[in-house]
């Protein structure tokens, strides 16, 4: 029994975390810790900036053009960039669709998709959830029908996230309309520029566009779009979704919200003493850092079961619960940290009005942002339904 | 005892309920509560109108309510209907014009907008930190989140003289006010004082402010209780109509026991808040109104994220009105003490 | 609007105050205020204290000997007990089997057994619970076959409480095999001398004896034992559990428990200062006393409304699930308090060794036994079960 | 990084689980845990010949383990048999022994039974409180709660004097023993102290005391740990098997949905008390600790509470083992400092 990164580790560890500090772009990591939405040009800058070093890859095995990293590693990795204040890396290419072509692309598909992964030529956005169609994804009633060379796509997909940006999206479709409704879905790769495809921004409540809906009608796709078999796509869904599964615990951005909190909770006078000296905010902040403490420790846990195991287990739900409470619990205290500060709509505020330290102004919507980290990739309640049934056997 | 609401109040609460449902509805609060002025002039008008702002003050004071339960009524059917008119402000003002016994037609007709500027960036809630000085009928300070503030005409001030709180009237033109809209809905301004001339309106009123505050802080609860109950109606309808796995999803044991447990607890804010409203002018208001604007908080959390996460992705979306809903709720609690302050005065009446 | 009481109430209120204020006897008052069990004594001379004046069948109507009081003199009555550290009234025959005689019984059952309730001749238990029918009573096994004039029993009770000082136990039986199970039963008064009743002590986790389990074998009972008709037990079945949620939420003795509670807590040293003063705990003892003020309107309100309708709704519910939950953390915070001294088993601990002030020797073993109140009379669980159907209509 | 015990704690916790699984079962611990002296000194004594007590000493000590891991694995096991045997105090005591450097065989081979006295009524768990004093070979205080007192053949005292805390040893004999059995079974003790004659062991031993404890808390982190896992065990068994409305209770959905969450409450426990384990002998040890017991107290009475209800009737009844358990997870927050004391450890060291 160790918890300790062993010496090789350290190493790697130390490694990315000077490349991390020699060559991260300031206005890249203050706009991470400002909070907030993050444009497409930070976002692509730093994706260059991980391709450049080889490391943008870094799920993927090193014949793809990955890194080849183990389980441990990526933990280190991630854990890094969250420290450092990177934006994420955005999964849909790098770290879901970049493993299933790999898994069950053509050769075709391979070498033409997973090097533009890479450079940034494309940009992949997901198009899996609809709206009747959200923890029961196997409901999803968007259609593909063959028709010649083509196949044509009618429906509606929704929660594309950023898909504002993208220019390719992966599509979950029924083929087949008969038999068990897990039986008749296949995996499509489709250019946002073919006809009879239009995005329309969704608003988020606290006003950000960060996702879509995708309107399909009668869009023709090339039949080499096609992922795999026909009518294979929930195999290819559910393996998606277990890779989708990476950094769950978000451990590495809740640790670097709680330090941002502490300084905060340090600078902000009421009633004449630092907020962070009344104990009743004093031990909600106490609190919060033992759950996440513990949580890491969980975390490394369950990723030392996954690597011996091959691949993660159904409790990592536990690690998707636990670590979406636990950032929750950090923006709430966020949020009330700033008392009445916190009112003004993010961006309206007159430059003479904020008081508020940079990091701040986006601390209420950032609160109300991540509302969604208990609903989306499985909501909470889904989390549970897998643990009783995979793990309390009830 | 007796829970059956007069008729006069009966009658305002459904007269204003009516007005809001067809002036008020979601679509016409949310283009105007999110772009300045953050409220609609011509329907603070019509409000006026209809006598809302009569009902907040006594006889004595030229109304003809101005009770604990007048501003529960109206609060709620304000807050059911996510109103962004800056009524907080007008009752605020009301309190304080009426204990220095002076004239407040035009507040009670709509007419003039008033606001009061009272919590500071440092200190946002407690009277006894309060720094903005009055010297010579000129007063220097920072106040932050004035409701309403953004478009008021007039202000009264809380100001310090050595260890006396005193209220002052300023023109809105002779101050710096920053105006801003608010994530839930409506505006507000910080308030920039520098040497600003002002009118004396209230010596040694210490003891008239808290009462003010008192009558604030019962209306957001009010106004909270209002937003509760839209939301979880909101809530039901979604869990009747939304189905997954081939069912309604209120078919669900784990979503039925929470939602049961949120209507427990909205009737517990509901009834701290009647509590509050009949001991609104007695002895020990003060304590009342903090235990119930700290149960307000605890609720109005759980309610708003609750309701937030049983809605699913529909509910954090700004075109789905019950997620307004939820923004208010959460936002109620950093007006005029949050939760853990209001438990501090609680806990502070304890240990005496 | 108006949420004080009248004069007139307020005059019956004082009038009760005064009387348990003269008339209790100090080692009564003293027991209750200690917690733990009573014994037969103490509840026994208690009842002939209010039967004395009166006043022991208050949910009564008058011409049975009773009060005739209506919804909110009950409530008083009861909160005044509560305050007066007077002991519960003993609700099996006052609370629960008078009002269905008053109801369902012959003029014969109520000219016997009325009387003996008031007087003390006959101590009356329960006989509804069985190990396979708890929350889901209609499932009950219990048999009555009918021999000659006799029935005769057979089966098994169980949570009987205070069965060890009763002399009767009233009893659910099933009279019919087939049909709806709800439609077979039926509602007998037994006299616990008949040969084949056997009972046995079920010792409580914090080691007290306040349940039983009752065993029937070939015990026969005579035709006159039925009330009402046969197989109408589920109707009084039903009609007896509304009159158990009689001071459901237990307002006056939470009142009491959280009054002793903040004396002890002023008294408690921990660390160089009283307990009170320490902000977590008093943020704990805030907390529930706004909790139980919230409940007292809460209650009121619904008093009222079951006053206007002639009976409780499911809205009570909402009383027994709050009212359990507030008391049980009541008592949390009573056992907190003590710290390490809260460790002894309720009288193992020598003379010598208590510096407890004596009224706090059973908080910890009350916390355990107070686990209880979320489950019998319908578990919270079955509230919320409740209240979905009947209020939420989900 | 390596989640995997070694050889040598796998078979420690092998055989010892074993034991107590063959001489420990749940009818003869509810027949010597509550009967004095509330533990059986045969079983003590087959305890000490199985080498637990050896386990958690250093070699320099005379043992063969001493590390963190070791003191959790023994514990864990210890708590999931509901074990009443006087370990703690062995525990607590050969810390101490150690520091001192003495011999302490007696202790590690069972034959003498040793306890450590240290907090008292009014200052349960804080050292800077303590007030027995020595005083020329002599002590004067009153020491609450020493568990395994009951039963002790001497004992180690934390003592001030002036400043510094010392600690003693005295036999039994010389000491007022008020032995008494607990509520979760057991026995403990008050320690009455008058002029008693001690001898000293350690002088200015306030870090070596605070160590002790740190191994003390990690000690009753990860009974708890075994406690909270036979607890959930039990409640699963039970979700399985009862029926309620034809079906069993675990296939209702709200109760699965609160098993699912405790679930993942008590792999945190497990967690934080692997990383207490871990840091034990370093740096930052106490605070860790007392996260770890905070994190403990919170789980404990969540589990124990969530556990007796959706048992229902069953799980309040002395006959149910797992009541027992609950009880014991309950009570172990009142040992060594409960949920809001060591949460104000942490809490000071966020504000330091």
């Amino acid at each position: 029994m160790d918890l300790n990164f062993t010496p090789e580790e350290l190493a790697f560890r130390d490694e990315v975390r000077a490349f991390l500090r020699e060559s991260l772009p300031l206005d890249i990591s203050d706009a991470v810790r400002r909070g907030g939405e993050l444009g497409a040009d930070i976002l692509s800058r730093f994706h260059a900036l991980l391709n450049g070093r080889g490391w943008l890859g870094y799920v993927w095995p090193r014949d793809h053009g990955g890194t080849g990293w183990n389980a441990i590693q990526r933990h280190i990795f991630e854990e890094e960039m969250a420290a450092a204040d990177c934006p994420r890396i955005l999964p849909f290419g790098v770290n879901m669709l970049g493993p299933v072509l790999i898994k069950f692309g053509s050769e075709a598909q391979k070498s033409h998709y997973l090097p533009r992964i890479l450079d940034g030529t494309d940009w992949w956005c997901q198009g899996y959830s609809e709206p009747g169609a959200g923890s029961d994804l196997a409901s999803l009633r968007t259609r593909a029908v063959r028709d010649g060379d083509d196949w044509v796509l009618n429906g509606q997909k929704t929660w594309t996230t950023l898909g504002q940006y993208a220019n390719r999206i992966f599509v979950l479709a029924r083929t087949r309309a008969d038999g068990k409704p897990q039986e008749g879905i296949s995996f499509f790769l489709v250019d946002l520029d073919n006809p009879g495809i239009e995005m329309r921004p969704i608003r988020l409540l606290e006003g950000g566009h960060e996702v879509n809906e995708v309107f399909f009608t009668d869009a023709r796709i090339p039949a080499d779009a096609l992922v795999g078999e026909e009518n294979q796509g929930w195999t290819i869904a559910k393996y998606l979704l277990t890779h989708e599964r990476t950094n769950i615990a978000g451990v590495g951005r809740s640790y670097r919200a709680l330090a941002q909190l502490k300084d905060l909770a340090r600078q902000t006078m009421r009633d004449g003493r630092p907020l962070i000296d009344d104990p009743l905010f004093a031990a909600r902040l106490a609190e919060v850092e033992i759950d996440l403490e513990a949580m890491n420790i969980l975390n490394l846990r369950m990723l030392d079961q996954a690597q011996k195991r091959g691949q993660p287990g159904a409790e990592t739900s536990m690690l998707k619960i636990k670590g979406s409470v636990i950032r929750q619990e950090i923006s709430d205290l966020a949020r009330r940290v700033l008392g009445p500060a916190a009112a003004p709509f993010p961006g309206s505020a007159p430059d003479n009005l904020a008081l508020l330290p940079e990091d701040a102004v986006n601390n209420a919507a950032d609160y109300f942002n991540m509302r969604k980290m208990s609903i989306y990739g499985g909501s909470n309640e889904i989390q549970r339904n897998i643990l009783t049934k995979a793990v309390l056997r009830l | 005892m007796d829970f059956e609401l007069s008729e006069d109040r009966r009658m305002l609460r459904e007269s204003l309920s009516r007005w809001l449902a067809d002036r008020y509805p979601p679509d016409h609060r949310l283009k105007v509560a999110y772009d300045a002025p953050f409220h609609d002039p011509a329907l603070w008008s019509e409000l006026a109108d209809l006598g809302v702002l009569l009902a907040m003050a006594t006889e004595d004071a030229g109304g003809f309510g101005g009770s604990g339960f007048d501003i529960s009524v109206i609060f709620e059917a304000l807050g059911a209907a996510l109103c962004p008119e800056p009524v907080l402000g007008a009752l605020l003002v009301s309190r304080l014009l009426a204990a220095a016994g002076q004239d407040q037609s035009g507040l009670l007709d709509g007419s003039v907008r008033w606001a009061l500027a009272v919590g500071e960036p440092d200190a946002p809630w407690s009277l006894d930190r309060i720094a903005t000085q009055a010297r010579g009928g000129r007063l220097t300070g920072r106040k932050a989140l004035v409701y309403g503030g953004n478009d008021a005409d007039r202000f009264l001030v809380v100001a310090r003289d050595g260890d006396r709180l005193s209220v002052h009237e300023i023109a809105a033109s002779d101050a710096e006010v920053v105006g801003f809209g608010t994530i839930d809905g409506g505006g507000a301004a910080d308030v920039i004082l520098s040497d600003t001339p002002a009118r004396l309106v209230l010596d040694d009123a210490g003891k008239a402010i808290q009462s003010a505050l008192d009558a604030g802080r019962l209306a957001l609860c009010a106004e909270a209780v209002g937003v509760m109950d839209a939301s979880f109606a909101a809530l039901l309808d979604y869990l009747r109509q939304r189905k997954q796995f081939g069912r309604a999803i209120g078919e669900f044991q784990a979503l039925q026991h929470r939602a049961a447990d949120l209507a427990v607890e909205i009737e517990q804010a509901r009834s701290i808040t009647l509590l509050a409203a009949s001991r609104l002018d007695g002895e020990g208001a003060a304590r009342m109104v903090s235990m119930a604007k700290n149960l307000i908080g605890r609720v109005g959390r759980q309610v708003a994220e609750e309701c937030t996460q049983m809605t699913g992705g529909i509910g954090v979306t700004w075109d789905y009105h019950p997620a307004h809903l939820t923004k208010r709720l959460v936002m109620i609690d950093h007006q005029l003490g949050d939760t853990d302050w209001h438990l501090q005065q609680v806990m502070a009446g304890i240990r005496a």
